[in-house]
């Protein structure tokens, strides 16, 4: 009894600390935002400061990319002796954990690389930092250079509220396409042409299943590819004005429609009669990307990034948009642009900042990643892709798809959650741990939960 | 987030330390020099720790961002933690993962110790020190390894088929082997990410349960031996009872591991696949860093912390009660 | 002047009171030994002269000093722990050194100490040892020693012989003697064997439940002890008591207890109706007659201890009523024996049933 | 009990200690193997495997192109600066609450301990904001002091305990010589407290060599080991030779401390844990 006295005095002792450490501290969490205007229009651009400084870039390029990054920094090194280019290098999740930390303080990096849509550029733009490149893109021209679409993408009300329209907060010239890569020997072994239509390509999928060859090379353990798989289905049952302005938070619309509920239900018949890799849901796509560059499975859904795997001018390989449900239809393919560019608003460098990522959008830099599968954007670029090989596949593909006006934005861009609610509801699909009607419904309510709060 | 099992060990038998005596000074000491000695510790631990604690406190009641100013919300943020069942899934899979973290290990740690005191061992310390490496070692590293062991491959040639599944395989067991590779699979990767948790700390149990059992004396064998007992008198008579003490450090160290699982699934699952290893302090990391909810996390956290303070309290009034019997 | 005095000295352990109103005056080179059992204050007695404990009311003088608040190492006085608390890490010269090193003494003076000290302990071979090295009065012997370099006005010791073994303590207990009157230091000494205070102790002061009982040099104590408790205490085996009427008149005395009566002739001052009878088994003897014992008085025995060149046995007189008799080692007596013995005149303590405390001897 | 059967009963216990052993340290002999294999993005060996040929080259490759030098000098100066820091801010303050008395000694022991189950996640963002407006992000600082003050809970716990485990007289005895308390816990606890100070430092360094979530959050510039392995292995992916070289470059200096310590390691551990 005894004790339980102390002890309960010891509580009240600390009970008394903790409220006068409380009310020491309640402020509201969070800096009051000012959202910075769009600086001037420079009437000089590129860099005009002499003294020497240094430009930080926060981005996510690996591999090949990230070499020519390296290698596009020392030419701009070059060009203007008193900057110096550091690059903080983290891949795709550390920064997503962790931009939104390094970017609010007083030295900020001056460019990141951040991913459109509502969970990453969204937050920044809301939280006024990222600064406006409006003027920027009217200095160097930028607007003229890429079309409106992939402009879009980047941008926001300047309060953040509305995204797709409003002040350009990032700029790539860069594009991404997600479509299916195919084997050509094993499409030929098994007598097969390139599908036409959605049943022609599950056609195909089943004849590769009967010979023996695994359909399509998936692994999904580290989630993201999954969302392309579902996300290329969906784009043929579903309206592309649906998609975009449900992406966009447009016209209060819902996830749960017929549509939705049936791109579900065929992800899971194709589980059902093992058209995806066995194993999938153990396998790192790192790991897929490498066995189907090596020969294994039919196809492959997923973006031009690989690319760079597979070899440029690899001519075993071949990429097609997946087929329209109807023969004779408009084939819809997720893409647009790639990660964009912008300049954080604490930056001391802006107009710096700006001429760096003219660098980097420039049609010099194009060259240099065309190689690499990444799909240039801006108008006069005049690359040499050699017929026949996968990049070349891939930049027809994604020309055409520019061209119908059937390029749908990532689907995560949808809400600030919407990322890892997508991963885990599509894994959760393709085990059959949920109905595809359950699908739809957990989906919808991240998605309605948002699109209210934004009211 | 990274639980240690030794810190796990000092909040056990650090809440179980009785009141001293009110402070009385003794002649010639001075009333103040222990605050010099306490403060240099306490001033950095205070405004590096408990400081951002009565901020996290304070954060606990708006809804924020981490970036735009918070909204007050009041308790709302704490009443997701009974509303929300994204929550409750990840307590009953803490309560799942204690098969492996706190059962199987004092089950097994218990057994082998029971077996292995009978003879005196040469090279005990040698042993000692393999038992120890895995603790020792970060999981960064050591996850690797075990992302290999539950690799199944999908049973197709040419992929990577860990160890396991080729065992089971040739042992004829082959269709217990998830395609989906035991960490891909939502029937096993819980169990899979908690024998990976068990791997790293069985050594401890064991090597704490053989130091415990070396000190009961072996008069109270031979005296339970003489009396009649048969094996499962002995454990219960004289072993268990003579390890007490270490039954109750590890019991209560890896309870309070188990609730604060994090670099397991870090390392292993990212709380996948869907959210079938998704444990409170993975939800916690998640919703702070991947959908940008940090008052909400501040307030699981603290509910965490206070639910951590109440189990470690409830066994160890639990183990003393038992002890007193 | 190294006198020590307690003064009316309270002592209290949140709401246990460890000593109650002690006073005592330990003269300037006596051997005093605080003796009682556990519990019953005389190490909180001796803590509180080293400055171990705060007293809670009363005065305590080291000296001529109150030193009531002073810290332990401004009393001037040395202290031997009954487990030594020898520094393991030090060598045995570092341990006797360290107290001198911490009070700023000259490296020669404190080599000079040392070494004198090491001699008379006669451990002048084990002064580059470490304590882990040592045997247990080798410990012991260290122990002394670091008080002894420090050359205090009084020396505290806290059983300081409870770890040896039997026959050691035997012969340390008189080389503590030999050396304290060698020395001249007052003592303060504390032991729960009253056969170390009564051989070492120039003045033995008896406690229980954080009472002085009594205070006195040993054959004074033992001859007239002042209650129950000490005469209890005092003497082994121990004294055996029985409760007995008293009948006093005309010059004689009966006492008397169910069918047991003792007549003594001689009247000492008016007693109660009832007291408690003391009697020392060495002052019991089986009866012969002629021999000027009181008694007889009659009983079984119950219990024989041979002791070597005697016996102890037990007798039985009553129901409740034990006495403890001394006999011969050659004597016949076994177990359920019958016997009837005497107290040898002026032996027999009486003692007031009420208060404990001695009404005479007769 | 005959000898036969005690025979087989030796034996039995052998083959059931080497089968734990072996079950110990199964995975981390992988790493090794791997470690060896030839590099490139072979189809990945699980390392359960002998490799073809031995390729110690691995180890320079990984060493030069993973920035390991990089990495392991800040854990290491890290560890150089952290450990000692934090073991003496542990001694100084497990001592006081051991040996001494003075108010509210009880109520601050308690806040120490409360360190121990305060969760990161409640506290890290705004950990974050105040190293920010200190200015110490991407410093050794920001590790050295996060992990000091994230240590010192443990540390005062563990030293109290070993401290309230020496005999009393023996502070009493240093009490009555006269030393002060300075000199009383240099002098002599300090030196018998010996084994438990090893063990919380070899402990504190294992924690510190093994940081990795303060660096992830905390420093661009200054990863430790562990940081720097995940680094590494999400640039080279498929390079599961290279990677497992990293690993077992990254565990090495645990291993050889622990190793070397190992004795009075486990022997510290099981009195700390056992007599708390």
């Amino acid at each position: 009894m005894r004790q339980r006295v102390r002890f309960t005095r010891r509580v009240s002792v600390l009970a008394v600390i903790a409220i006068v450490a409380f009310t020491a501290m309640s402020c509201t969490p969070g800096t009051t935002v000012t959202h910075k205007s769009a600086p001037p229009v420079p009437t000089i651009t590129g860099v005009t400061e002499t003294e020497p400084f240094t430009l930080t870039i926060w981005d996510q390029e690996s591999g090949q990319v990230g070499r020519i990054w390296d290698q596009l920094n020392t030419e701009f090194e070059q060009k203007y002796p008193n900057v110096t280019v550091k690059r903080v290098n983290r891949d795709f999740g550390e920064l997503k954990t962790l931009l939104k930390l390094a970017i609010s303080g007083p030295h900020p990096p001056d460019i990141v690389e951040a991913n459109q849509g509502w969970p990453d550029m969204g937050q920044l733009v809301k939280a006024g930092l990222l600064l406006p490149l409006d003027n920027y893109a009217e200095a160097y021209g930028w607007d003229q250079r890429v079309s409106e679409n992939v402009l879009a993408v980047s941008r926001w009300t300047p309060d953040g509220t509305q995204f797709g329209t409003g002040s350009l907060f990032g700029y790539t010239t860069m594009g991404e396409i997600v479509g299916v890569y195919y084997n050509k020997t094993i499409l030929e072994e098994l007598g097969l042409s390139l599908p036409t239509t959605f049943a022609e390509f599950e056609q195909a999928l089943a004849t590769a299943k009967q010979a023996g060859e695994i359909p399509i090379e998936f692994a999904n353990s580290d989630g993201f590819c999954g969302i392309h798989e579902f996300g290329t289905i969906q784009d043929q049952t579903a309206p592309v004005t649906y998609l975009t302005d449900l992406i966009f938070g447009l016209n209060d619309l819902s996830f749960d429609t017929p549509e939705n509920i049936q791109a579900a239900t065929i992800i899971q018949d194709w589980v059902n009669k093992g058209y995806f890799m066995p194993g999938f849901g153990g396998a790192g796509y790192d790991d897929s990307v490498n066995l189907f560059a090596k020969g294994e499975g039919l196809f492959m859904i997923t973006g031009n990034w690989i690319v760079q795997n597979l070899g440029a001018d690899s001519t075993g390989f071949g990429f097609f948009l997946m087929p329209p449900m109807q023969a004779g239809g408009i084939a819809v393919a997720t893409g647009g642009a790639g990660f964009p560019l912008s300049i954080a608003a604490g930056s001391e460098h802006p107009d710096a900042a700006a001429a760096y990522i003219d660098w980097m959008t420039s049609d010099h830099a194009a060259e240099m990643l065309v190689p690499t599968g990444q799909i240039p954007l801006a108008t006069g670029v005049t690359t040499s892709v050699p017929s026949g090989t996968v990049l070349s596949d891939v930049i027809n593909a994604a020309a055409t798809a520019s061209d119908n006006n059937a390029i749908v934005p990532y689907e995560d861009w949808a809400t600030p959650t919407f990322y890892s609610t997508l991963v885990a509801a599509i894994q959760e699909l393709m085990a059959f741990r949920i109905t595809p009607q359950e699908f739809v419904s957990q989906i919808e309510e991240d998605y309605s939960k948002f699109q209210s709060s934004r009211v | 987030m990274q639980q240690e099992p030794e810190i796990a060990a000092a909040v056990a038998v650090g809440s179980r330390r009785k009141g001293r005596r009110k402070p009385e000074f003794l002649p010639g000491e001075s009333r103040r020099i222990g605050y010099l000695y306490v403060a240099p510790a306490f001033i950095i631990y205070a405004a590096f720790n408990l400081f951002q604690l009565g901020q996290g406190v304070n954060i606990s009641f708006y809804e924020w961002d981490g970036l735009t100013p918070g909204t007050w919300v009041g308790l709302a943020n704490y009443r997701e933690f009974f509303t929300e069942p994204a929550i409750r899934e990840t307590y009953i899979h803490v309560l799942e993962l204690m098969v492996f973290y706190a059962l199987a290990p004092i089950a097994i740690g218990l057994s082998l110790a029971v077996m292995l005191s009978r003879i005196r061992i040469r090279g005990l310390t040698f042993f000692r020190m393999l038992l120890f490496l895995p603790m020792v070692i970060t999981d960064i590293v050591t996850a690797v390894a075990w992302t290999w062991i539950y690799a199944t491959g999908g049973g197709v040639a040419g992929h990577p088929e860990g160890p396991l599944a080729t065992v089971l395989k040739a042992l004829g067991l082959g269709r217990l082997v998830p395609a989906d590779g035991w960490l891909g699979n939502f029937h096993t990767a819980l169990p899979a990410v908690g024998v990976f948790g068990m791997w790293g700390g069985f050594g401890f149990s064991l090597i704490l349960f053989l130091a415990g059992i070396m000190k009961i004396p072996s008069s109270l064998y031979e005296a339970a031996r003489v009396d009649g007992a048969n094996v499962w008198h002995e454990l219960r008579a004289v072993t268990l009872p003579g390890l007490r003490y270490e039954l109750q450090v590890v019991l209560v160290l890896s309870v309070i591991g188990t609730l604060g699982t994090f670099d397991e699934i870090y390392v292993l699952t990212q709380g996948g696949p869907g959210t079938e290893t998704s444990v409170p302090a993975w939800q916690i990391w998640s919703r702070l860093f991947n959908t940008g909810q940090v008052g909400s996390a501040a307030a699981l956290g603290l509910i965490m912390m206070v639910i951590v303070f109440a189990v470690t309290y409830a066994l160890n009034r639990l183990m003393e009660r038992g002890a007193s019997d | 002047m190294g006198r020590v005095v307690y003064e009316n000295v309270t002592k209290m352990f949140g709401e246990v009171t460890a000593l109650r109103d002690f006073s005592l005056q330990i003269e300037d080179g006596e051997f005093m030994v605080l003796v009682g059992p556990s519990g019953s204050g005389k190490t909180t007695a001796l803590r509180l002269i080293a400055g171990l404990e705060l007293l809670t009311a009363g005065q305590i003088r080291v000296g001529d000093r109150i030193v009531n608040r002073l810290a332990p190492r401004d009393r001037d006085i040395a202290m031997v722990f009954q487990d030594y608390a020898l520094y393991p890490q030090m060598t045995v010269y570092q341990n006797l050194a360290f107290g001198l090193k911490m009070r700023k003494m000259s490296k020669d003076e404190i080599d000079r100490r040392v070494r004198h000290a090491a001699e008379m302990l006669d451990i002048g071979e084990l002064l580059e040892r470490k304590p882990r090295a040592l045997s247990g009065g080798q410990r012991q012997r260290v122990a002394l020693g670091r008080a002894l370099v420090r050359e205090p006005q009084a020396f505290l010791m806290d059983e300081p012989l409870s770890n040896l073994d039997a026959k050691l303590r035997v012969q340390t207990r008189s080389e503590i003697k030999h050396l304290q009157k060698q020395i001249g230091t007052t003592t303060v000494y504390v032991t729960h064997d009253q056969v170390e205070a009564m051989t070492m102790g120039d003045r033995i002061a008896i406690m229980n439940e954080g009472l002085l009982e009594q205070v006195g040099d040993p054959r004074s104590v033992y001859e007239h002890p002042a209650n129950t408790f000490v005469a209890g205490f005092i003497g082994s085996p121990a004294m055996s008591f029985a409760r007995m009427n008293v009948e006093q008149g005309d010059g004689r005395l009966t006492l008397s207890h169910s069918e047991l009566r003792l007549e003594v002739t001689g009247d000492p001052a008016p007693l109660p109706f009832e007291v408690i009878v003391g009697v020392r088994p060495e002052h019991a003897w089986i009866w012969r007659e002629g021999q000027g014992l009181r008694g007889p008085l009659e009983g079984r025995v119950q219990f024989v201890e041979m002791l070597g060149k005697e016996s102890m046995i037990g007798v039985d007189v009553s129901d409740d009523v034990t006495f403890v008799v001394h006999t011969g080692a050659d004597s016949p007596i076994s177990l359920g024996d019958r016997v009837a013995f005497g107290v040898e005149p002026g032996r027999l303590y009486l003692f007031d049933p009420a208060t404990n405390r001695a009404l005479g001897v007769v | 009990m005959n000898t036969a059967a005690s025979r087989t009963q030796i034996a039995f216990n052998y083959f059931l200690l080497v089968l734990v052993s072996i079950v110990a340290i199964y995975p981390l002999v992988g790493i090794l193997l791997a470690s060896f294999y030839p590099p490139g993005p072979a189809s990945a060996p699980t390392g359960f495997e002998l490799p073809p040929t031995f390729e110690w080259h691995n180890y320079v490759t990984a060493w030069t192109q993973g920035h390991f030098s990089a990495y392991c000098t800040t854990s290491l100066i890290v560890a150089v600066v952290m450990v000692p820091a934090s073991v003496v801010l542990s001694i100084l303050g497990g001592y006081a609450f051991a040996t001494m008395r003075f108010r509210g000694a009880n109520v601050i022991f308690y806040l120490f301990i409360l360190g121990l189950i305060i969760p990161t996640e409640a506290t890290i963002v705004p950990l974050y904001e105040d190293m920010k407006a200190l200015g110490l992000l991407d410093t050794y600082w920001v590790l050295i002091i996060l992990e000091v003050s994230g240590e010192v809970s443990f540390g005062i716990y563990w030293m109290r305990a070993a401290f309230m485990s020496a005999p009393r007289s023996l502070l009493e005895a240093a009490r009555i010589d006269g030393a002060s308390s300075w000199r009383t816990l240099w002098r002599i606890m300090v030196p018998f407290a010996k084994p438990a100070i090893l063990t919380l430092s070899v402990l504190t360094f294992a924690d510190s060599w093994n940081e990795f979530f303060l660096a992830l959050v905390f420093t661009v510039n200054r990863y430790t080991a562990p940081m720097g392995l995940t680094s590494f292995a999400s640039k080279y992916q498929l390079q599961i030779a290279l990677t497992s070289a990293g690993a077992v470059i990254v565990a090495l200096p645990i291993v050889i401390v622990f190793i070397i310590f190992q004795r009075d390691f486990i022997r510290g551990m099981l009195t700390g844990a056992v007599k708390g």
